[in-house]
C-alpha cells in the first residue's frame, strides 16, 4: 500500500516537475493575476493597499480554478484510469496523491510566495502572517473542494457549467472567511481560522470519498 | 477432464443509459481455456469484457475463482497510454506497479522496440501502441485475459508473436477471453469455446 | 426478484398513493394561497414603520422558508438514497431541484425589493443574502448535474453526494443573522424565544407559507408521476422491442 | 466561399449554444470573477467603487483566457482540422468563424452585462460608456491575440507555460490602456481609444494569417 | 493500354522529427486502379498517406493530375468524429461541406446505422465509429481514397460491404491508396499495385 502510495506520488510529482505544462501553470497564472492588479488600477497605491489580501485571495482562487479541469482529465481520456480501476489499485490512494500533488503546486508556491506579493502589493509587513496562516488552510480546501468538481465535469458535456455553478457556492464561502479571517488575526480574533480548519477536517475525510464515487461512475 | 474454472459468467444482461446492449450470455473460462467473442460490430463484445473487468454494470453472475489470482489484464481499445511519456518511461512506471521483478529487457526485444526506447509514446505508430499495451499485459501476473481485437492492425510478424504469446499464458494454466472479427490461430489450444452474442 | 420488486414495483404504488395526495393538495394550494392573499393584500394592517410595503413579507418570507425547507428535503431524501439505494429517493429529490429554483428566486427578488424601501439599497453583501444567494446557485448547480445526465444512468450518485455537501449552507443561512451582525433582521417567528410579531400579521404569514408548502407538493408530486411513467414508458418500449 | 463560411459559423454557434459547454463557460465563469470581488473585499462599498472598472476588466480577460484554451482543442484532437485541411477548406474561414463566435460568446455577452455590472459594483452611473466602448474595442482583441496562442498550445506539451508567458506581454498592455481609456472618457480625451483602435485594426489582418500559419504547422 | 494517371508519387522520402520514416517510394495510380501499401508496423505507412494527404512535409514528388478532381478522401484513425454530436448532425454538417446533393438515407441505411441516428457519436462502438468515416467518404466527390487500414476492426458483413464499395469506386474511374494488414479481397479489380515499404 505505502508502496503503492509512494509509486504514484512520485509519479505524480515527475508529471507536475517534467511536464513543465502543469507546474508552472497554476502559479504562472498567479503570476499574471497578481501582476494584472496593480497594473489595472493605474497606479493608485493607496488603493491597492486595501485590496492587496483580497486580491492575493482571488489570484489564488483562480490559479486553482484554471489548473483545476485538467486534474484527472489525461488519466481518465487516455484509459489510466480504467486500467488502475481493472487492477484493483485502490482509488483512495490515487485521489490522495492528486490532491497532495495538486496543492503541493499550486497552493504551496502561492503561499509560499505570498508575504512577498503583500509587500509587493501593499508595501508593508502587517498581516503576513495573517495571510500566511489563512492560505495556508485555505489552499488545501480550495483544492479538496475542486477534486469532486474536477471528476465531475470528465464524463459530462457540460464541463464549464457545472465548472462554474459548482464552485461559485462552494469556493466563495472559503474566500469569505479566507478575507475576514485575515482582517480578524491583526485583532486577535481567530474564530474564522478555527471555522476554516473545522470545515478543512470534515473536507479531508468526506470530499476524497466523494471524488471516489463521482470518478468511479465517470468510468462506465 | 473437469477442470477447475477461473471464471463463470452465467445470464449476464447490460444496460447503458437504459438501453439493453446484451442479454443472456452465459460461459465458463477454465484454466487452460480461451473464450472467443463473435459478434457483428455494436453487439456488445467490448461491452462484456468491460462487466467482466469490473466496469460497467450489469445484470447476472460474474465469478471470479478467488482461488487464483483474481487479477485482470485488460487490453482494449485504451490503453493508458500517456501521450507525453517515453516507453521507457510507461514501462518501469507499470513495472513497479505491478511489482514486476523481472528485467522488462527481454519483452522489449521480444517486440522490437528497442530503438524506440526513448521516443514519447505520441510519435508511435498505432501498431507500435498496441505492442506497447501487450508489453504492459506481460508484466500483470494475472490468469484471466481479456483481450479487446487483440491482433487487429498488427503485422504478420507481431500477430503470431502474440498467439504464441496467448498459447503459452495458456499453457501455463490461465484464460483467455478475446474478442476479434479476424480469426485468431490458435492451432496449440484444444480448449477453445465461441460464444456467439448479436 | 427483489431487485425487481425495487426498482419498478415500487414508484408503481408510490404512484397509487401519491396521485389522490397530489389532487388533494393541488385543491388546498388554491385556497389557502387564495384566502391568504386576500387577508395579506386587504385585510391585514399595514406596519407602523414600513406602511404598506411589509406586504411583501407575505410573499418573501414563506419563500423563503420553502426554499430552506425544499434544500432541507432533497438533503433528506439524498441521504435516504444513499442508504437504502432507492430510486423513489432520488426522484424525489431531483424533481424538487426546479421548485427549489422558483422559490429561492421568489424570495431573492422579493427580498432586494423588499430592501430598496427599507434598507435603500436592492442589494448588500451581508452574510445573510450572501449565503443564500449561494443556496441559488447550488439549486443551479444541482439543476445543471440533474439535466446533463437526464437520459443516462450515471450521475445518480453524483447528485445525490452533491446535495448532501451543498447541505453545508443550511445552517449558515439559518444562523447568519445571529453569527454576524447583518442587515437583514433575526428570526422573530422560527426562534427558541416563541413568536414576537402580531396575530394579525401571523395569520395570513402562515397561511401563505401552508398554501406554498401545499403548492411544493403538488407540483413535487406532478413532475414525479411523470418521470416515473417516462421511465416505464421506456421499459416498455424495450421490452416491445426485444419480443 | 460564403456557403462555407455560413455553413461553419452555424456549425460554430450550434457547439456553443447547444453544447453547453462553451457557451456558459465564458460567461459564467465572468459571473463568478465579479461575484468574487466584493465578497472578498469584505463589504467596503467605497473600495468597491473604485476598483470597479479595473475588476470589470479583469473578469473579462480571465474569462477570454479561461476559454481560449478549448478554442481549436476539440478540432484538432479528433481531426477535424486535418479534413479541412485534406479536403481544402481554406483555413481563414476556420479561423476567422472560430474569431467570430469567440468572441460573440464570450466578449460580446461581457459587452451587454459591463453597464449592469458596473452599476452593481460601483452603484454609480457615470463611466457606463466610456467602459462600454473600451470593452468594445478591447474583447475583440483579446480574442484575436488569443487565436495564435490557442493554436500554439495545442501541437506540445507545454501549453501551460505558453498560455501565461505569452498571454502576459501581450495581453498586459491592452488592458492597461482600456483601464486608462475609461478614466480618460470622462475628461474627454479620447487617445487611448484611437491607440487600441489602431492595434485592433492591424491585429484583424496579421493575427489571423499567424494563427493559419500555427495551425498548419501544428497538424503534422 | 495506357490509362491516364490520378497521381504520381516519385522518390518519396520523409522525416518527422529529423527521422527518417521511409526512403525512395515511388508508383503511380491510376483511374481504376488500386495501389496497396503493405510494411511492418511503425514502416510508415500511415505516413505516406499523410504526406500525399499534403498533411505532412516531404522531399520528393507527388504530382496531383489536375484534369481531374484534385479532391482526396482519407479515412484514417482520427476521423473527425466529434464525441457530442449525434450521427446525424455529423452527416449533415459534412453533407453540407462537401456539397452533397442526394439524401444520405441511402447510405446510412446501407452500414445500418439508421436506429443511432440520435446517439452521440461517443456512444458508439469502435466498428460503428469506421462505419461512420466511411460514411462521410462516400459523400466526397473525389477521385483519390486514402484509406489508412480500412477493414480493420470490423465484422466480416462490413468488410464485403466496404469492399464494395472500392470496387465501385473504381469502376466509376476513381483510384485507392490503401494500408492494410489484412487481406483486402478485391476479387473484381484487375489494376492493383503492391507496394511494399520497410
Ligand atoms: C435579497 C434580499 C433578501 C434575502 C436573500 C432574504 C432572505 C431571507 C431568508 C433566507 C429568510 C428565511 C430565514 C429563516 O427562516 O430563518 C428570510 C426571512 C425573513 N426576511 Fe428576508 N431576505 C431579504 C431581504 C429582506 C428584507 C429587505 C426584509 C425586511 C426588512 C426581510 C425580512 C425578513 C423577515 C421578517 C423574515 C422572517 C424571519 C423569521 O421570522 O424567521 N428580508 N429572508
Ligand atoms: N454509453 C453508452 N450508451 C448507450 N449505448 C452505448 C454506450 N456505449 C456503447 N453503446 C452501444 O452499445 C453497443 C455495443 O457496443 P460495444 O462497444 O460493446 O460493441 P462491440 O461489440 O465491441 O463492437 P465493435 O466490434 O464495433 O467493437 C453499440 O451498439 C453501442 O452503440
Ligand atoms: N512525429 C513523429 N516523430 C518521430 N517519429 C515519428 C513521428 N510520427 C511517427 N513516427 C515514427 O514513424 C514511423 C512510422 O509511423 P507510421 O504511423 O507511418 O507507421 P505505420 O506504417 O502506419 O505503422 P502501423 O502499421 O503500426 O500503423 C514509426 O516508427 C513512428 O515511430
Ligand atoms: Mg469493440
Ligand atoms: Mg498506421
Amino acid at each position: 500500500m505505502t508502496r503503492l502510495f509512494i509509486l504514484l506520488l512520485s509519479r505524480e510529482v515527475k508529471g507536475y516537475l517534467f511536464n513543465t505544462n502543469k507546474s508552472w501553470f497554476a502559479l504562472g497564472f498567479f503570476l499574471l493575476c497578481i501582476l494584472i492588479f496593480p497594473l489595472s488600477l493605474g497606479g493608485s497605491e493607496d488603493l491597492l493597499k486595501k485590496i492587496s489580501i483580497s486580491s492575493i485571495w482571488i489570484c489564488a482562487l483562480f490559479a486553482n480554478l484554471i489548473s483545476l479541469e485538467s486534474l484527472f482529465k489525461e488519466d481518465y481520456k487516455n484509459g489510466t484510469l480504467l486500467q488502475y480501476h481493472i487492477n484493483r489499485i485502490p482509488f483512495f490512494i490515487i485521489v490522495f496523491t492528486k490532491f497532495i500533488c495538486h496543492w503541493l503546486f499550486t497552493g504551496f508556491p502561492i503561499i509560499i510566495l505570498s508575504p512577498l506579493f503583500l509587500i509587493f502589493l501593499s508595501g508593508s509587513y502587517e498581516n503576513i502572517l495573517g495571510l500566511f496562516y489563512s492560505l495556508l488552510i485555505g489552499t488545501p480546501l480550495f483544492s479538496l473542494i475542486g477534486m469532486p468538481i474536477s471528476a465531475l465535469t470528465l464524463g459530462s458535456a457540460a464541463r464549464g457549467p457545472i465548472l462554474v455553478f459548482l464552485t461559485i457556492p462552494f469556493f466563495l464561502p472559503i474566500i469569505i472567511f479566507g478575507v475576514l479571517s485575515v482582517n480578524s488575526f491583526s485583532s486577535g480574533s481567530f474564530s474564522e481560522y478555527y471555522l476554516l480548519c473545522a470545515i478543512l477536517s470534515i473536507g479531508i475525510i468526506f470530499l476524497p470519498y466523494i471524488t471516489i464515487k463521482i470518478l468511479k461512475e465517470s468510468l462506465e | 477432464m473437469s477442470k477447475e474454472y477461473l471464471l463463470e459468467v452465467k445470464n449476464l444482461s447490460c444496460e447503458r443509459n437504459y438501453k439493453l446492449i446484451f442479454d443472456n450470455v452465459s460461459f465458463k473460462l477454465c484454466s487452460g481455456g480461451v473464450v472467443l467473442i463473435n459478434g457483428n460490430n455494436g453487439s456488445g463484445k467490448s461491452s462484456i469484457l468491460m462487466c467482466i473487468s469490473g466496469i460497467l454494470e450489469y445484470k447476472g453472475l460474474i465469478k471470479i475463482n478467488k482461488k487464483y489470482n483474481d487479477k485482470i489484464g485488460y487490453v482494449g481499445h485504451k490503453n493508458a497510454l500517456c501521450e507525453e511519456d517515453t516507453i521507457y518511461e510507461y514501462l518501469t512506471f507499470w513495472k513497479k506497479i505491478y511489482n514486476y521483478k523481472k528485467d522488462f529487457n527481454y519483452v522489449i526485444n521480444f517486440f522490437d522496440l528497442r530503438k524506440y526506447l526513448e521516443i514519447p509514446i505520441k510519435f508511435l505508430s498505432f501498431g507500435q501502441k498496441k505492442k506497447l499495451s501487450f508489453l504492459r499485459l506481460q508484466m500483470i501476473k494475472s490468469q484471466i485475459w481479456l483481450l479487446d481485437e487483440p491482433i487487429s492492425g498488427l503485422d504478420k510478424r507481431t500477430r503470431s508473436l502474440i498467439i504464441n504469446l496467448i498459447t503459452k499464458h495458456i499453457e501455463k494454466g490461465g484464460g483467455v477471453i478475446a474478442t476479434s472479427h479476424q480469426i485468431i490461430n490458435l492451432r496449440k489450444v484444444k480448449n477453445i469455446m465461441r460464444v456467439k452474442i448479436d | 426478484m427483489i431487485k425487481y420488486f425495487h426498482k419498478f414495483a415500487n414508484p408503481v404504488r408510490f404512484l397509487k398513493l401519491a396521485i389522490p395526495i397530489k389532487k388533494i393538495s393541488g385543491i388546498a394550494a388554491f385556497f389557502t394561497i387564495f384566502i391568504g392573499l386576500i387577508f395579506a393584500l386587504l385585510l391585514s394592517p399595514p406596519d407602523y414603520q414600513q406602511k404598506e410595503t411589509v406586504r411583501i413579507m407575505y410573499i418573501h418570507v414563506p419563500s423563503a422558508w420553502m426554499s430552506l425547507m425544499t434544500y432541507g428535503f432533497i438533503f433528506l431524501s439524498s441521504v435516504f438514497f444513499l442508504i437504502w439505494r432507492f430510486p423513489l429517493f432520488l426522484i424525489l429529490a431531483k424533481e424538487s431541484v426546479p421548485i427549489g429554483i422558483i422559490f429561492t428566486f421568489s424570495a431573492l427578488i422579493s427580498g432586494a425589493l423588499w430592501g430598496k424601501p427599507t434598507w435603500g439599497t436592492y442589494w448588500v453583501w451581508d452574510a445573510r443574502l450572501t449565503s443564500f444567494l449561494i443556496l441559488f446557485f447550488i439549486f443551479l448547480g444541482l439543476k445543471l448535474i440533474k439535466d446533463t445526465f437526464s437520459n443516462s444512468s450515471k450521475g445518480n450518485y453524483t447528485f445525490a453526494y452533491l446535495s448532501l455537501v451543498g447541505g453545508f449552507n443550511l445552517p449558515i443561512i439559518k444562523f447568519s443573522v445571529d453569527w454576524w451582525n447583518t442587515l437583514h433582521q433575526p428570526a422573530s417567528i422560527i426562534r427558541t424565544g416563541g413568536i414576537s410579531v402580531s396575530n394579525e400579521m401571523l395569520a395570513p404569514l402562515f397561511l401563505m407559507a401552508l398554501g406554498l408548502f401545499f403548492l411544493f407538493i403538488y407540483i413535487l408530486l406532478v413532475s414525479v408521476e411523470i418521470n416515473i411513467k417516462e421511465k416505464s414508458l421506456i421499459n416498455f418500449r424495450d421490452s416491445l422491442k426485444n419480443n
